[in-house]
């Protein structure tokens, strides 16, 4: 029988060695896969590279990461934001260098990774100067730079329910860049809110089949959730409206 | 003398210069204003490039899920007929050409309608340039909403741009709180002057040679 | 109000001129979009460019536009099959130019086309007479050929269900190359069972968004399924089982 | 003298060495015969390039869904756990290396690994290539499951391909009736002969040079 399920983040994790690339799904903190980054940041690797669309918000998740100083590198579209104060400070001090990506190439690229295409020709960032140094190729009269695949050794994903083949759905925008990330990377570890049943995930609608999915934990529904569904009551970070207004 | 007209009436100038039907993305800022400017009525599909066709307005507070959010990382909701995709897929609509119109604020926009929006390229800032290179190669239309001087009173409209680019070549028209311009082959055409504003004046006011639409000479008649 | 939904197939083709390039959704049979080419049959058009998995099957569908002669070209991956004898006798008597391209390279090559990617190193078809002539190079250490996008001026593709926006699911193996070349061609014909009302097809559930959908045309429910669901009681070929073992 | 076994004996010597969890492809033809020998308990992934994984058997008779098919175009069913998937993410699979194994067909493999199986040459013949290509180049093992020799008693096994070529050296094993050969750098290894055959005769047959495994050595202690 196959079972990815794993019984805690801290065991799926484990194996996440020092120097390791590592992709983090989601956008600011929707579809974050929180508890895998608590688990890795207990686990204590150090000198990550970390790819993801930010560099982190608040305190908590991918911010929380940064703050134990474990992250050589990261690789993002848009780490300056009102709540990065972490990831500002570090680059600030110069304790963590910055590949900066425009958004599309970035999305773009981790798909070529898990694609299995060598290199693309793209449109974005043409006379800029993240293109700059970039091979350039002008295609039926549009100019294009060519882009190369961005490839890791693990990626932590968040998906709203999973099965023990590792068959994904997502939720909402949360879904992100789990499915794009967990095609790219070596060992790819999603969390979720539930496992369910083998066969109670519709075949029409699995977002990542289970071949991109190594390992799954559940790690509980988010509270703004009642099965699933959304119930309301939460801020935008998810912390309950009375904590917000207190 | 009446020269500028309001953030929130240039968000209606814009919004009323979008067809039923129309793709758009709305770019963080000042352009999301423009959703609240969207005639009542029209059906026009809301783009955000974190996923999402069919986007709708802010939640009524209480019910703000954080699964469903913008570009902008604010909460928003879902319109029926919406759809969810992932970070690729919502790139492959910018990159292949598939959105109608973007609005996207700026720093800079040449007369060739190169832009400049994302970095003031100031020593020691944080660089973040997130969709903003997407958004202007990715639009049929890329719109630009701005005011037309700075603070410091420089005009945004220049012959090249000083600050890194996002994009080259790229804009098509510019909303500013004086006046609408085309961006031509022949430079900053204006389409319509705002107020007191005269094609003259706002020659004078840039320090670049501007031409004159049709649409400009007779403004009513558009 | 946005109503992509026309009332008939033959409205849905008219607009397509001789000269035009037309991708057709389907892998064989399953997914072949056939009341729109049938369409496209009564209207006419000549000296088409057709791009498709096969190149026909019996004598219906593809093969039937085939026999017209009103197809100059067919871009494809697999024609030879033991039911493609409209194809095989133009092919045999130079009536008609053959394009074959492998089916990965094929699939990918409009998805790029949809993607505005310029092109893109392809490791399928290294050191093949089918890589012959194209630009090679090797990236960290694999070889790849350089590959370009496929477009078109129309697509046909053939789907479950759609709504007035455009947006369309599939069932089961017959999504197939429908999601694709709605995103690859400048306008996209649509045929679906039945249309939907907007916002009865789940947000989350959505294969082609209707982005990329221009026009959508109800054809009917398949003889095997009732209410979408499959009830059994056909051949491969979709005829009743009476009529085949007639 | 026993020098050959039987195609269905093949498939379930193919069966045999697939794991638990592996992801399969299984080409069109004698490859498919595979699936009927897969270990009853054990689950086994079937991806087909038409845009599914988990495939399942044949349906009954009187049950055939012809939206439901593998590559060949014959109709299948689907498992608990399969997902439908488009034709551009299925090649992805492929592509991308996520396929464990995938088996194939073969007119001839060289002593390189490099795979002929989708044309002859013959002139006037139609070409045809499908997903041979992308397989080829697509799985972690690219197994080939194929008579030793040709009807007209030519090696299959060849020192460099003569038809036109699916993939360079991408083969990593071929099952044939008189043998299991790897390759290696150094060439063909046997890595398991059947009945009668030795290292000695297969050589002798195919006119080739041939190494032994360790597991040739001692088929029953493999």
């Amino acid at each position: 029988m196959i079972d990815k399920t794993m019984t805690d983040a801290a065991a799926a994790v484990a194996d996440i060695p020092d120097g390791a690339t590592v992709m983090i799904g989601g956008f600011g903190r929707a579809g974050q896969p929180v508890e895998l980054i608590d688990a890795l940041i207990a686990r204590g690797a150090r000198d990550l590279t970390i790819i993801n669309n930010n560099a982190g918000n608040g305190d908590t998740g991918l911010a929380a990461l940064l703050a134990t100083g474990g992250v050589r590198k990261i690789v993002c579209s848009f780490p300056r934001q009102s709540d990065s104060w972490v990831f500002d400070a570090l680059y600030r001090d110069g304790k963590i260098e910055l590949e900066l990506v425009p958004q599309g190439n970035l999305a773009e690229r981790i798909r070529a990774a898990g694609a299995g295409i060598g290199a693309f020709f793209s449109p974005t960032g043409v006379g800029t100067e993240l293109a700059a140094g970039k091979e350039a190729r002008t295609i039926d009269g549009r100019d294009y730079v060519l882009e190369y695949p961005i490839r890791a050794d693990f990626a932590l994903i968040s998906a709203l329910s999973g099965d023990r083949w590792g068959n994904l759905v997502y939720r909402k925008t949360a879904r992100n860049f789990g499915p794009i990330m967990a095609a790219a990377a070596a060992t790819t570890i999603a969390q979720v809110d539930a496992v369910v049943p083998l066969g109670s995930i519709d075949p029409e609608t699995v977002v990542t089949p289970g071949i991109y999915v190594n390992r799954v934990v559940a790690v509980g529904e988010r509270r703004w959730l009642a099965g699933g569904e959304f119930v309301g009551g939460v801020t935008v970070e998810g912390a309950p409206l009375e904590e917000a207004s207190a | 003398m009446s020269t500028r007209i309001s953030r929130n009436d240039l968000a209606a100038k814009i919004a009323a210069d979008i067809p039923e039907g129309a793709i758009v993305n709305l770019g963080i800022g000042a352009p999301t204003l423009v959703a609240d400017f969207l005639p009542e009525g029209l059906e026009i599909i809301l783009h955000t490039e974190n996923g999402m066709l069919g986007m709708g307005p802010q939640p009524a507070p209480g019910l703000v899920d954080p699964d469903l959010i913008n570009a902008g990382k604010q909460p928003v909701t879902e319109l029926a007929g919406s759809a969810y995709f992932h970070h690729a897929d919502s790139f492959a609509m910018m990159r292949g050409g598939h959105l109608d119109v973007c609005v996207l604020g700026a720093f800079q926009v040449s007369q060739t309608g190169d832009l400049a929006n994302w970095s003031t390229g100031a020593p020691g800032a944080i660089p973040a340039v997130g969709g903003a290179m997407d958004l202007a190669i990715g639009a049929k239309d890329v719109y630009v909403m701005t005011d037309l001087l700075t603070k410091q009173g420089d005009s945004k409209l220049v012959e090249s741009c000083t600050y890194p680019l996002t994009g080259v070549g790229c804009v098509t028209r510019v909303y500013t709180d004086h006046a609408i311009f085309d961006v031509t082959p022949d430079g900053f055409r204006v389409r319509e002057p705002f107020g007191d504003n005269t094609v003259e004046s706002l020659s004078e006011l840039i320090g670049l040679a501007l031409t004159e639409s049709d649409a400009a000479a007779s403004p009513k008649g558009n």
